[in-house]
């Protein structure tokens, strides 16, 4: 039994953190936050590229580290924790995952190497419309190698290179790559609830695409690429949770109100102790998902709806108990409290919401049960 | 029980409606508080000048004091039927239902003839000066200091979450005037002149992005003792007056309702069919319901008893920690539902013009404005149920000795 | 508006607790819980039709008061506080009801004076196994005026005289009345989570029967008697809540742990205060249903279903809560929170679970908003 | 990460298991604590014996006092192993895991050589009295009184919620030695024959219908002064290390699981066809799954710290609170789906042999015994995240002016 990380991992934890901590504090989030134009920072982006990080779980043949996803998860708790405004899960989460499950070795050659290196945002564009990504929301069409159709939203979108697309061929499914760069594609920024992560709606008339994977699969091959990037997006939210909650502890320390430290009532404590209990499950759920996800195994479908369901439920809790934990002072935009709510709702919905994750997981669990 | 009107009330009804009717401005568009533009402060005083010739203003105020000498029940069937048209916005409320109702309970006789009828008339407009930085839930916890200096007292300190603060003329302070007392003994009422040198009010920036309340501070400000509004140390005493005074809420939550969600699902396919069909979310539609419905009928319960010329009882307490936390939890599961697409916020692109997404970055507000969740269920329990304070470190010690954590 | 009891109504509600307190004490609750022969008290049963109780809201021309309703509502307010052990529920809410509700004129002289009286005790045999109660579950079966089939579980089916069942004949569903008493009958008492009230289950060999209303309409009438009921039993349950709630605010009050009253600790204050949040919801709710039964308002099945998700809700919330607050002694037998605790149940499950009646209520939310 | 042992932990495995099936003696078909039967309880002391003469009782103590010197994580093997097999109960958990180890502790050699290898070989079982009526949550409110006369100490006062105090041998009081210091301050620890005049145990009654706890009443039960555990004095500090060797709550919380619900759920139809198909059964069966795994990877994250020879984290405080309130939870839900057929809860007729109905009357007791949910969110928030304890009345004061409300 070795269920937790390694001495060297959680070395490489507290490392990432001490860079995260001097080069993504909360004012280069507020940087973001503050200036319309911008959806992300350059610099950090830049700074992550160094540090490898892009590359953690691509293998050294394609310019990576080649660490593994383990490592992966180290660093997307961290970023989670800090907020880091970059392309990070689109990016890595989303297209470089996409590329290792689907793609050629034509395909890998010639972009892993880029994203590890920090030359390509990346972004994955799917849905279309209001509600759960299913057969029928696709409406985006390939013909003669030409994409046509409108995907909203596109988290990343507005500054993505290349981007992931489901569309249909003759009927069926695929998923294809596009550089956005191309003829025949515009994009328009959307306002979203968390202005510190960008999204876009991407039209497209007629642009130049290549297919990703095999026809008719392509609803499979993003399930599977979004239930590795839950995974790596639950270790976000655990990282968001546990900032959160320490927050809130810090708060309920210092501040008084009838004389006491509002920690000391109950009402407060019991609170907090909800939301610690909440982040742990939701940490012991990630980290089942973390070693489905490194080791390949045929569990990851159902770990990562779990991982999913237990994050989300404990992101959305700590945030917004967080915010009521510091009263007033909470609902101002100086206080830090609404960048984790924002967040917490970001990372709850850009891979699909709770609700139809939990479908998922009982879907799995009946296949489970009934083998 | 019948939901009918009595005869009496029928009648009533029916001469409100007929009266606004007959004149309720045309729209300018503009509605509710926070209004810069001259133009709709204009419009808001007008109407309430109207209302107060007609007897429809502060209706169950003395008719010495601009009032109408009605009775609750006849306030109430006004605002019901003022709901139903577009009327200019009400600056005035906190004034008129909380802090001219406390200078004419213990004001001196000078400034009720001063005040109370220009402020019924709109002419003059009213905010209070009671929440600080450090006091939060614990408005006797005040430090903005009143110190005498001959005939005169001098103010320094902070004020926050002050509605309307940027348009009041008037302002009804609390002040701490003693601090070698216990908190609840050393605090002073006063009103100031929020147009004086020494005030300066800055808006708050909240995380919905509006500014919807401000910050007021006070340096030198000097006032006249002829300004206080009750005795020396009386504050806190006269600060209930005000607090008791605060309007009974009678309108809803506000937010979307459970119909709107319905409306969303029929438009949203989930797994497994469209969601408006989905087991889980009627479920939850029929648990938001019954909360709704309850509310709706606790406070037809509450204009009941003042139908009757009762009080009401304690059940009109369970309104916000009701109402606010519907709203996050109702937000939030449209989104889910919304899926991806639910983090769009814009207006002109979101599901249903984002309804759901400024309820999600409202609700936060209303769990903590005008009474946490937490303290609403501390008055709910001390109050209604009677079970015993919490221990109290703040009592029975002078107020600078009192815990801080500085 | 007047959305009260009037003072008469609470006058008599004041005088039925009296009667209750002095009637139907613990003790007289106990009496049945400890004795496996005994599923009522018989006493007490007695005095209730003697104070005119089981014909409250039965016309005079039939033999009853004649009071209305709100009136019956008003008793069982206090029946549910006081956990009384009879079958009033059955008897009045359930068989009455559907006497006045689908019986003809002669059904109605033959049987609702008795009723008043005190002289019958009835039943209501709809349902045959787990599940929610549809047409499909209805396997009873009449065939020539004679009733062959299986109804369990039937609450007050051991001790009933006359039972109303659901069954159908030729393929169509109808409400009949059995005389228990007949051949073809046999009972075999259940044991329950709630000794207090009894059950059965019901073996219909050819036992005689009379239909009650008209065929095809079994199951609608069925729904008909359980909107009423539901109403009627949102006040038992409102009732019983608010007892709870009594007994935990009292003995939060008196406990002292660490020095101080445990009712001064936000844990159990605010617990407390959702209680009474519950329970208040739960009687408006109940309310808007009294109000619609008392005027017959086609809004009763929207309003019942309502009544009824509320009080479900409010009195297992308060029972279970209330047990908690009494810690290690409300764990015993020898305190009374498991007779509420048991009593939640029961009343939230004789007339169907909480999760069908929140499926009815949105139907008819539907059906109110196409309108 | 890897869910395999090492190498070292297999090896101890595959002897492991090899031992229990060469030595795992034929089924009585009685099990667990509370066993009346003698033949049943003779078969858990051989039991007992013989893992005592096989190194697998009380592994991880001293060889000298009859364990085997192992390591925490040959303990859990041995656990996870020995819960393969049928085997007799253990009425030695409670002796072995909290009173044995405090004698160990702190008692005096001459007992530590009386009882620590009887009570090991299971010749002699014990069990624990600390808590009392007017105590509840709040063990040191402890007021069985002990006085010294001479040389002994008489002994009066009454514990309740003891386990197996019927069948136990000897007992570890907590008594009150002196009530003029503060309540922390007047507690000393005896321990006490069980057999002896003086000593009455009754079965507590259950809801549930069962006993599985004693009331024990003390009647000038004399006693010598070298039954004393520890200083007198020093009984407050004494219980902590009774209570910090409670055993490491490894196993599951008990009850059906949501696998169950979901067979349940394949056998019954509601409004909208089969209840497995439910979408709202479906989310709350994802909530429950999640939660009970995240119970077991939690409980991973433990044994991993042990096998890493390190002291598992707060993490493990947070199993019961869950476990308890889930079980209250899905038993509801599982009734409310069987609707009117659920109150039936005769095994013989009810659905799944009333595996719910019996969770549901169970569930009220998980959420009190060892600690309320509400204690224990206590110490997650003050020992876990370092919250500050509630205002304290009850210290600095002497135990006899301690507030009782009486």
């Amino acid at each position: 039994m070795d269920f937790d990380f390694s001495d060297d991992q959680k070395f490489f934890k507290t490392e990432a953190r001490k860079f995260l901590d001097a080069r993504s504090p909360v004012a280069v989030v507020r940087g973001v936050l503050n200036d319309d134009a911008k959806s992300y920072d350059k610099d950090l982006w830049a700074a992550l590229g160094e540090q490898g990080w892009l590359g953690a779980a691509i293998p050294e043949a394609y310019g990576g580290l080649g660490l593994g996803h383990l490592e992966l998860c180290v660093i997307a708790e961290e970023l989670g924790r800090s907020l880091a405004p970059t392309p990070f899960s689109s990016t890595v989460y989303f297209v470089a995952e996409a590329l290792m499950l689907a793609g050629s070795e034509a395909q890998k050659q010639a972009w892993l190497p880029k994203i590890a290196a920090g030359e390509v945002i990346g972004c994955f564009a799917t849905v279309e419309r209001a509600g759960t990504l299913t057969e029928a929301q696709v409406a985006a069409k390939v013909e003669g190698g030409k994409l046509t159709g409108v995907k909203i939203p596109v988290t990343d979108g507005e500054i993505a290179d290349l981007a992931v697309v489901l569309a249909k061929e003759g009927g069926q499914t695929r998923l294809y790559l596009v550089e956005l760069a191309g003829a025949g594609v515009t994009r328009e920024v959307l306002t979203t609830l968390d202005p510190t992560r960008g999204a876009a709606r991407l039209r497209f008339t007629g642009a130049a695409c290549e297919p990703l994977g095999e026809a008719g699969e392509g609803l499979t091959l993003a399930q599977g690429v979004l239930d590795r990037a839950a995974v790596l997006l639950a270790f976000e939210q655990v990282g968001g949770a546990d900032r959160a909650l320490e927050m809130a502890v810090d708060y309920a320390k210092n501040r008084f109100a009838f004389g006491r430290a509002i920690g000391s009532y109950q009402a407060i404590k019991h609170k907090l102790a909800d939301m610690y209990i909440k982040t742990e499950l939701a940490r012991s759920n990630a980290y089942y998902g973390a070693w489905a996800l490194s080791t390949g195994a045929a569990e990851l479908p159902l770990a990562a709806a779990a991982a999913r369901v237990a994050a989300c439920e404990a992101f959305w809790f700590a945030a917004k108990e967080n915010l009521q934990t510091h009263g007033g002072m909470g609902y101002t935009w100086e206080v830090d409290c609404h960048l984790y709510y924002r967040r917490a709702q970001q990372l709850g919905l850009v891979a699909g919401g709770a609700k139809a994750w939990k479908e998922r997981l009982v879907s799995q669990l009946e296949r489970r049960n009934a083998a | 029980m019948d939901f009918n009107d009595t005869a009496e009330e029928a009648a009533y009804r029916a001469q409100v409606r007929g009266w606004l009717k007959a004149n309720v401005p045309p729209s300018l568009g503009a509605r509710e508080n926070g209004l810069e533009d001259p133009a709709s402060m204009d419009a808001c005083k007008a109407w309430q000048a109207k209302k107060a010739d007609a007897g429809y203003a502060c209706i169950t105020w003395p008719k010495e004091w601009g009032g109408a000498g009605g009775a609750s029940w006849q306030s109430v069937i006004f605002g019901q039927e003022e709901a139903g048209f577009e009327v200019p916005g009400n600056p005035f409320a906190i004034g008129l239902g909380m802090c001219v109702p406390t200078v004419m309970a213990v004001g001196a006789e000078a400034d009720k003839l001063r005040f109370v009828r220009p402020a019924a008339r709109g002419d003059e407009i009213w905010c209070q000066l009671f929440s600080e930085p450090a006091g939060g839930s614990d408005v006797a916890a005040a430090r903005t200091r009143a110190v005498k200096d001959g005939d005169d007292w001098v103010i320094n300190g902070q004020k926050v979450w002050t509605s309307g603060a940027h348009y009041s003329d008037f302002g009804l302070l609390l002040a701490r005037t003693d601090v070698d007392v216990p908190k609840h003994k050393g605090m002073t009422m006063f009103w100031i002149d929020m147009h004086a040198a020494g005030v300066e009010v800055r808006p708050i920036h909240q995380m919905s992005g509006a500014s919807n309340f401000n910050e007021v501070y006070f340096t030198d400000l000097r006032i006249k003792d002829s300004q206080r509004v009750g005795a020396v140390g009386d504050g806190w005493k006269t600060s209930l007056v005000t607090l008791m005074n605060e309007r009974l809420s009678i309108g809803g939550g506000g937010g979307p309702s459970h119909k709107l969600v319905l409306k969303l699902a029929q438009d949203i396919a989930v797994l497994a069919g469209p969601a408006a069909k989905d087991a889980g979310l009627r479920e939850k539609i029929a648990d938001w319901f019954v909360q709704a419905e309850g509310l709706k009928y606790t406070r037809y319960r509450t204009l009941t008893a003042l139908s009757r010329g009762q009080t009401p009882g304690p059940e009109s307490s369970i309104g916000k920690v009701v109402g606010a936390n519907l709203m996050q939890d109702m937000a939030n599961t449209a989104m889910e539902l919304e899926d991806q697409f639910g983090i769009i916020s814009d207006p002109a692109t979101a599901a249903l013009s984002g309804a759901f997404q400024s309820a999600l970055m409202g609700a936060p507000g209303l769990r903590i404005a005008g009474g946490t969740d937490e303290i609403l269920r501390n008055i709910i329990a001390e109050r209604v149920l009677g079970l015993p304070q919490d221990v109290r470190l703040d009592k029975n010690v002078a107020f600078k000795d009192v815990p801080t954590g500085r």
